[in-house]
């Protein structure tokens, strides 16, 4: 198989996720739609490592491993801090802050 | 190089010092402030005097004066010294200024007893006499400017001394916007004049004008006519001197009469070396003065108000003398003492006018007069000599000075001269038609005026001036005009003797025979109308002339029509144009900015989404821009 | 036989003292009672910031890009980044230690009796001093990052208590949590924009350091490097609230409590903009051709973007968001020049900007009523009556953000217009001159509406600053006003220590 | 330290000791900044004495290093077109703090800080005529809004934060603009000669024609929204009419003229070769202001924005002037600057105290004033004979140099021009007949007349108006020579005389 085809597969993990942060209403989904693009990018990362014979890619990916790890840590305590608030955990409901 | 004389200042300074003083210290010298002002005017008609004795001591070549004072303005080429010049053209004007102009002070002592003002009436007249004398001694053009725009000052003041009246006010304003007029002329004169000759003095532009081409001296002549239209009151600028006569009569007298209205004529005499190198410009001024003779005249038939009518027949005589000064060398003699002659008798009759008035309450309508002359006898013996000199009996004054203008007019040559002659013989005719009608309705015929207090002579103070300037209406023509006396005199100003009596189409005796005819058909269809009509009220039913004539041959609404109107409706638009377009410009950013704010607002909708949504269209933004400027 | 990585801790320091800082204070909340907790968390602070500073004058002579295995660039303009932040940090932790304006229990339900409970017995969490903490040692991380993962640690480690830090207002604590969502949101968002980005670079270079980006300019497949650099920049323009990326701002400037406001207006700016400019002048600079227009739009389109929405803004902190997006456009008119006095006007426009921000939105917090803050304009109404010297330094500060003459913010404007102009971007000093005109204008309407309008009937009034607020206003204000007339005394050195080391 | 910087810095000084010492009586206040702008004056005078007339160089010049890094220096220095402009404000100054005695009572901040305001503008008016450094020029150009906003929208009356915040909007984008000018001259020099402000250096870049004309556009605009010239002058009659008498004074008296003088400093001894390419447009745009703004003044009913309009009127004479590129031209615009100045002075002070004392600013609200109130009607009717250019005051000799200068190189400019003075004698004279003429007014009867101090804040005045139209000579020979300079520089020579002798 020729290795493009994971970078493909990372851009249409990528846009999947990207398009997901719009449509999605549900702050976890839409946070995990995030994920799914630091993912991408990791797969990304890890392609690329292959195809310039180094490992720096790949040390990357680890990074973002644990850095995506925070990431929820601290997604998931406002997530919840909000639905205790509101009892509603979709992105529309908190749009009290605009023009 | 000319000489100088150390005096000719104090002629300006004099007045000019009296009228700051009048009007600065105020009501504290009320009590003495006309015995000073009289005491300046005189002084300085004795300095004119003992100029004049000087002068005529010395040779012709010899006799100007020079008194350089200061510079004035110094920018680059233009270099303008505050200096006087008298010459014999300026002693003549001196001395009537300040010889008439004295005895309408005097007159005024008693005229103005009166008036709570009378201290400020004659600070404004010293102010009056010091711009006068500067119109006539500034060695250059812009110096006479000076004095020019300051005589309009004091004319403006002096029509609305009485501006507690809206109208008289009115008048005024009047008057200093029509003369705005002729003093723009006079100052794009003076600009064409350093554009061409880099100088703007008299003698640096004489010196020149044979080089300048016959284009640019043309336009300075008929900017310097539009500049002494607006000042004496030719056509067509002439509406405001009817309106003039709302200034205290002895104003009348002096300025709208004797001095500042025959500015004009000074000025083109003054600039004769341009109008003779100009002949467009000068055929424009005989066509300007032809006109105004006789609109002034017509206009003079038809008023009932004593001093308007006066003032009618002065902007006719001026016609006169513009019009002869349009005639070549040898006219501007003749036009100068006409303006003298004029002066006297002209003077002497519109303060014997103010004589009536004062015994008549103030009433101008000579239509309420009638039979005054048994009342007020030596008012209207002088009156009469004034009245004899204007109709141009001889041996009077106005018989010299305007027989010579009527013959001058038929001897320019062809059909121009046939015209003009006409023109004057029948102004001739009208002045004496009008002037009779004055005289038969003021002095002669029933009593009209309605009440019962007979009307008193007036005091010493009035008659004596009154009995000076009738004097000089009586001989003043005979002394100028023995011997070619003035015309000998102005001979080294203006050069008259170069083309006289070259081509004569009609001698003076054929001239004065016919004129004296004019005369005398005027005179007789006047007595005839007026020997014994009941005169209470003005007719009805008058023709369209008469009609037109009463209304001032539609002066005033030509003017409205054509200025007035417009440029108050242009005044309006430009208010509305300021406001919506150039103003609304500026808001219009103001509400755009707004609009698109709270368009561009709504983008920002709350939504974590859209948000998102932004972002991403930002990205993809961003990679075409870059896609299609790099492919 | 394998080495361990050098590392010198002497350069590092700084960093290494502000974290140490944070973790003693995530220790300090964990085990110290709670009554000592606040004064103990507020030394640890500002011992941790002064001793930064300390060590950053030390080594401000300094330069190496081995100071952490290739990662760091420890260099002139880093140190002066970092010197920034540092001092914009002292400042703002003196604004943020007024207690008051946080929840006592972040976890706790809005209304819930829970929450009554903890603000009655005055037990006040303190996880805000470490969290900012963390938050400055992130800012002191980025813009120092030199290779792409150590860009994208510091870019989480510095946002990431910030979106806590959001969520953490005592009042209208709906809105605060709806700004950290949405904060965290979109901040997540743009970082995984971010490091695709970052893959594709890396898949272009070979190599994840900027220098080597760089280098590899010309003889790699540019494809990836537009993606790279289109994605890398979404992140960045993100942080900087660049438009269209700038969405979060205003509401999360509205949101967040006021002290946070202000840290996170001063500084995140300095750090983005130190990362931004490290990124395009020492990785991007050869691929200019690329980039530059791109940048260049985006400019134009923020700072008249935020000028002109602000001018209908009713709410002041919204108002002074959409201020700084325009000032982001400003500040990128000086990453687009790409000369060296480009780079010296941007410093020396963060740290004037920084500090005229901090004071603002100090004075902000002062105007309150019986509720809390009041940010509605139209109550500020007549505050120039009430409290004149508050409102005159307020009215100060805004006239700096205009940018005129004798406030630093003109200096700073000029300096940056005038490196554009050099870099022939002749269109943006246009565009920015014009933009600062509208803006202008809704700074003057703020001061109108303070000084030029009677004031109603309204219990909203200053209150009496504690003296750490007091402190901070006070210097933020007093380096803004010295700038403004001096500003040799800082421009010289923007300009010796504009040098990034490739 | 040069005796420029004294004086500049006094009202600072003077400033500062207003606002930090505490005191609240309003008369001790008044008098001291009386005490302050009068000691000004007469150092301004000594300044005056101790001028070289002959020398065109900047006198009195000093120079320290400012901001280094961008070479902009405190650079002060003046010629002859400064230095009258300098006494020009100076002079004004005490005037109108005797005249205004009780302006800034029923202000919204105060008295004091009134005459804070008052001496911090007066230290910015001098610098921004001193400044030879093109950096601190501006600075003095934009920082000079700032008091004038707050003494219009503080101490103003009708619709005065309007008035005040469209003025400063207006001066700030043009002051943008010219912002963006002169950072493009700045990088320019940094490119020949090496980065500089300094005028001089300046004036010699070689600038290709294009990047000149935008350059000279953006300063001229700004110059042009400051004079102000049609048709960005529609803030002017706003601030007028709502600015206080003695605002407006040193607005129209004395910042305004920051706008043409700013043509000649920049414009055109910058940018000589774009001003001639601009002329034409330049000279139109002069020519429209003075018939609009004359036609407007007609049309005023408000004495204040009578004022306002009459001065656009005459600022399009300055910009004629100016662009006539003669000497005539430059000096008598020049000069002209002065005598606006002196006049608009009299102009606002006597309708302010006419406003006062009837509490209305419509013309039609006063009438026969001249016999209630005499020397009030009278300073007033003088005042309006010299903004009708009266031979003998003052403003005739300016109007006069302007029309003749311009003349002599566009003749038709010059003719529409003239029918300016035309226009002049309606917009004096109708208001002349209403306030000051006629039946006295219902109301008026026992209007007061001006007291002392009003009396003695106006001679000045009257008397500069009437000796500098006598004799205006001290004045133009410290002009000429450095007006003579300005053309030279720009490339022109006065045009011959169409015949030589």
């Amino acid at each position: 198989m020729a290795i493009a085809n994971y970078l493909y597969l990372s851009a249409i993990l990528f846009t999947i996720g990207a398009i997901g942060v719009v449509v999605r209403r549900n702050s976890i989904v839409v946070f995990m739609c995030i994920e799914l693009m630091l993912n991408a990018a990791n797969l990304a990362f890890v392609t690329f490592a292959r195809i310039n014979s180094n490992l720096e890619g790949q040390v990357v990916a680890f990074f973002t491993m644990v850095v995506a790890a925070c990431e929820v840590v601290v997604g998931l305590a406002i997530i919840v801090t909000i639905y205790r608030s509101r009892r509603s955990a979709s992105v529309d409901d908190a749009s009290l802050l605009k023009r | 190089m000319l000489q100088t004389s150390a005096n000719l200042a104090w002629l300006i300074a004099l007045p000019l010092f009296s009228s700051a003083i009048l009007l600065l210290i105020g009501k504290r010298a009320n009590s003495w402030g006309h015995v000073m002002a009289c005491i300046v005017s005189a002084s300085t008609f004795t300095i004119g005097l003992v100029e004049f004795f000087a002068m005529q001591s010395r040779s012709a070549e010899n006799r100007a004066v020079t008194q350089k004072l200061f510079t004035w303005i110094s920018v680059g080429s233009l270099n303008v010294d505050a200096a006087l010049l008298l010459d014999q053209l300026s002693i003549c004007f001196v001395l009537l200024i300040t010889g008439v102009g004295t005895l309408i002070h005097i007159y005024s002592i008693a005229y103005m007893s009166l008036d709570l003002d009378r201290r400020r009436f004659f600070a404004y007249l010293n102010l009056f006499i010091a711009a006068m004398l500067l119109l006539v001694l500034g060695d250059s053009y812009l110096n006479l400017y000076v004095g020019w725009e300051g005589v309009g000052l004091a004319s403006y003041l002096l029509i609305g001394f009485w501006n507690q009246k809206p109208a008289y006010a009115t008048a005024a304003k009047k008057a200093f916007v029509a003369n705005r007029v002729g003093d723009a002329g006079l100052s794009l004169a003076i600009m064409i004049a350093f554009a061409t000759f880099g100088d703007v003095s008299f003698s640096g532009i004489k010196e020149q004008t044979e080089l300048a081409s016959t284009t640019q001296l043309t336009a300075i002549g008929l900017m310097l006519l539009l500049a002494a239209c607006g000042k004496s009151a030719q056509f067509p600028l002439q509406s405001w001197l009817g309106d003039a006569m709302a200034g205290p009569t002895p104003v009348s007298a002096l300025i709208h009469a004797a001095t500042m209205v025959t500015a004009g004529v000074y000025l083109i005499t003054r600039s004769n070396f341009i109008f003779d190198a100009a002949p467009t410009a000068q055929l424009m001024v005989v066509i300007v003065g032809g006109i105004t003779l006789l609109f002034g005249a017509i206009i003079g038939t038809a008023k009932d108000d004593i001093k308007k009518a006066l003032a009618a027949s002065t902007m006719s005589q001026i016609g006169y003398m513009i019009l002869a000064t349009g005639l070549g060398p040898i006219g501007y003699a003749f036009a100068i003492m006409h303006l003298l002659t004029h002066g006297f008798f002209k003077a002497s009759m519109f303060l014997g006018a103010g004589s009536v008035m004062h015994g008549m309450k103030d009433e101008v309508n000579m239509r309420r007069y009638g039979g005054i002359g048994k009342f007020m006898p030596i008012t209207a013996l002088t009156f009469g000599l004034a009245y004899l000199a204007i109709i141009g009996v001889p041996p009077f004054a106005g018989f010299y000075s305007k027989d010579k203008i009527i013959e001058t007019a038929f001897n320019a040559g062809g059909s121009k001269g046939l015209l003009l002659g006409i023109t004057t013989l029948l102004g001739a005719m009208i002045t004496a038609f009008y002037m009779t009608r004055v005289v038969l309705l003021t002095f002669f015929g029933n009593e009209r005026w309605g009440h019962k207090d007979e009307p008193a002579e007036s005091p010493a103070l009035m008659l004596i001036p009154i009995g000076l300037l009738s004097v000089g209406s009586v001989v003043s023509g005979f002394f100028l005009a023995r011997g070619e006396a003035l015309v000998h005199w102005l001979e080294p100003v203006v050069n008259p003797l170069k083309e006289h009596h070259s081509g004569e189409f009609l001698s003076p005796i054929i001239v004065s025979l016919l004129t004296l005819t004019a005369v005398i058909i005027g005179i007789s269809i006047a007595v005839n109308k007026y020997r014994s009509a009941q005169a209470d009220l003005a007719p009805e039913k008058v023709s369209i002339l008469t009609t037109a004539a009463r209304k001032d041959l539609f002066q005033d609404s030509i003017n409205e029509a054509a200025f007035m109107r417009p440029g108050q409706s242009l005044v309006g638009r430009l208010l509305k144009i300021d406001y919506l377009v150039i103003d609304g410009l500026v808001r219009a950013v103001g509400s755009v900015s707004l609009t698109a704010a709270n368009k561009l607002r709504t983008l920002q909708n709350g939504y974590v989404r859209s948000y998102a949504l932004m972002m991403v269209i930002g990205a993809l933004a961003l990679i075409a821009v870059i896609w299609s400027v790099t492919a | 036989m394998l080495t361990a990585p050098s590392l010198s801790y002497s350069l590092l320091a700084p960093m290494l003292i502000v974290f140490g800082g944070a973790v003693a204070g995530v220790l300090v909340e964990a085990f110290l009672a709670k009554t000592h907790r606040a004064a103990v968390q507020l030394t640890i602070s500002l011992g941790a910031l002064l001793l930064a500073l300390q060590q950053l004058w030390r080594i401000r002579d300094l330069s190496s890009t081995t100071a952490a295995v290739n990662s760091v660039a420890i260099d002139k303009a880093g140190i002066f980044l970092q010197a920034t932040v540092v001092l914009l940090a002292l400042v703002a932790v003196l604004l943020i230690a007024d207690q008051d304006n946080f929840v006592a229990q972040a976890s706790a339900v809005p209304g819930s009796s829970e929450e009554i409970n903890t603000l009655q017995q005055k037990s006040q969490q303190t996880e805000i001093f470490p969290l900012f903490l963390f938050a400055v040692g992130g800012m002191m991380l980025f813009p120092v990052a030199t290779d792409l993962i150590t860009l994208f640690v510091a870019l989480e480690v510095f946002s990431l208590p910030l979106y806590l830090l959001a969520g953490l207002s005592r009042r209208k604590r709906l809105l605060s949590q709806e700004a950290a969502l949405k904060y965290f949101l979109l901040g997540a968002y743009a970082s995984a924009f971010f490091l695709f980005g970052a893959a594709f670079l890396y898949g272009y270079a070979g190599t994840i350091s900027l220098s080597g980006i760089s280098a590899a300019f010309g003889t790699a497949n540019e494809v990836f490097l537009l993606i790279g650099i289109v994605f890398l920049s979404v992140g960045l323009l993100f942080k900087i609230s660049a438009v269209p990326f700038h969405s979060w701002t205003p509401d999360v400037y509205q949101g967040a409590p006021t002290p946070i406001t202000a840290f996170m207006a001063a500084c995140t700016k300095v750090a983005a903009f130190g990362a931004i400019l490290r990124i395009f002048y020492v990785g991007f600079a050869q691929s200019q051709t690329l980039w530059q227009p791109i940048i260049t739009v985006i400019a134009i389109l923020t700072m008249i973007f935020g000028s002109i929405v602000a001018i209908t803004q009713r709410d002041i902190k919204r108002m002074l968001a959409y201020s700084s997006i325009a000032h982001a456009g400003f500040l990128l008119s000086g990453v687009v020049a790409l000369n060296k006095d480009g780079l010296a006007a941007s410093l020396f426009y963060l740290f004037t900007y920084g500090f005229t921000t901090l004071a603002a939105f100090g004075i902000i917090g002062l105007v309150k009523d019986s509720a809390g803050e009041v940010t509605d304009l139209n109550r500020w109404i007549g505050l120039g009556k009430k409290s004149p010297l508050v409102a005159g330094v307020f009215a100060f500060l805004l006239l700096s953000f205009a940018g005129i003459p004798l406030t630093s913010g003109f200096i700073a404007k000029f300096a940056i217009f005038s490196a554009a102009y050099k870099s022939g971007n002749i269109a943006l000093v246009v565009v920015g001159v014009l933009a600062s005109a509208i803006a202008a204008f809704f700074y003057i309407r703020v001061i109108i509406m303070i000084f030029f309008t009677d004031p109603v009937n309204d219990s909203v009034s200053v209150i009496i600053p504690s003296v750490k607020s007091r402190i901070s206003i006070t210097i933020a204000t007093l380096i803004s006003i010295i700038l403004g007339l001096a500003p040799s005394l800082l421009l010289n050195g923007a300009d010796n220590f504009a040098n990034f080391l490739r | 330290m040069s005796l420029l910087t004294v004086i500049g810095v006094l009202p600072l000084i003077g400033a500062i000791i207003l606002a930090v010492v505490p005191s609240k009586n309003s008369e001790l206040i008044k008098k001291f900044a009386l005490g302050v702008t009068l000691i000004v004056a007469v150092i301004s005078i000594l300044l005056a004495t101790g001028f070289d007339k002959a020398d065109t160089k900047m006198q009195y010049v000093q120079s320290n290093s400012w901001i280094s890094s961008f070479n902009i220096n405190y650079a002060v220095g003046i010629d002859g077109i400064s230095l009258v402009l300098i006494l020009l404000a100076t002079i004004l100054l005490p005037i109108v703090v005797l005249a205004t005695w009780n302006e800034s009572d029923s202000g919204r901040w105060g008295v004091k800080s009134f005459y804070v305001l008052i001496l911090a503008l007066e230290t910015l008016m001098i610098g921004v005529f001193a400044a030879t450094d093109l950096f601190l020029f501006y600075v003095f150009f934009e920082a000079m809004l700032i008091p004038i906003y707050f003494l219009i929208g503080g101490y103003g009356s009708g619709n005065r934060s309007a008035a005040a915040i469209k003025f400063l909007l207006y001066s700030l984008f043009g002051g943008l603009l010219m912002l963006a000018s002169i950072i493009g001259i700045y990088v320019i020099s940094g490119n020949q000669i090496g980065a500089t402000f300094d005028l001089a250096q300046l004036a010699i870049l070689e600038i290709d024609n294009q990047t000149e004309n935008f350059l000279f556009l953006g300063f001229f605009i700004a110059f042009a929204i400051k004079a102000p010239l049609w048709p960005f002058h529609t803030w002017l009659p706003d601030a007028a009419k709502s600015a206080t008498p003695g605002t407006s004074v040193l607005l129209l008296g004395v910042l305004d003229k920051v706008g043409t003088y700013g043509m000649i400093r920049f414009c055109i001894e910058l940018f000589p070769d774009a001003s001639k390419t601009f002329t034409p447009l330049i000279i139109t745009l002069a020519v429209i202001s003075i018939i609009y703004g004359a036609f407007m003044a007609i049309g005023q009913s408000d004495i204040k924005g009578l004022i306002a309009f009459t001065s656009i009127s005459h600022f399009g004479f300055i910009t004629m002037g100016i662009f006539a590129m003669t000497s005539q031209g430059m000096s008598g615009a020049n000069l002209y600057m002065v005598n606006h100045g002196f006049s608009t002075a009299a102009l606002f002070l006597i309708a302010g105290w006419m406003m006062a004392r009837r509490g209305s600013s419509t013309i039609s609200d006063f009438g026969g004033l001249q016999r209630v109130t005499p020397v009030m009607a009278w300073t007033f009717f003088i005042a309006g004979m010299s903004g009708l250019a009266l031979p003998g005051l003052s403003s005739f000799v300016s109007e006069f140099l302007v029309l003749v200068g311009t003349y002599t190189r566009y003749p038709v400019a010059a003719v529409i021009g003239t029918l300016g003075i035309v226009l002049a004698a309606l917009y004096i004279l109708i208001p002349v007949q209403k306030a000051l003429q006629g039946p006295t007014t219902p109301g008026n009867e026992n209007l007061k007349d001006l007291n002392i101090r009003e009396k003695i804040a106006i001679a000045p005045v009257i008397l500069v108006i009437v000796i500098m139209g006598f004799y205006p000579k001290p004045v133009l020979d410290v002009i000429n020579p450095t007006s003579a300079q300005v053309v030279t520089n720009a490339g022109f020579t006065d045009p011959l005389a169409q015949v030589s002798k």
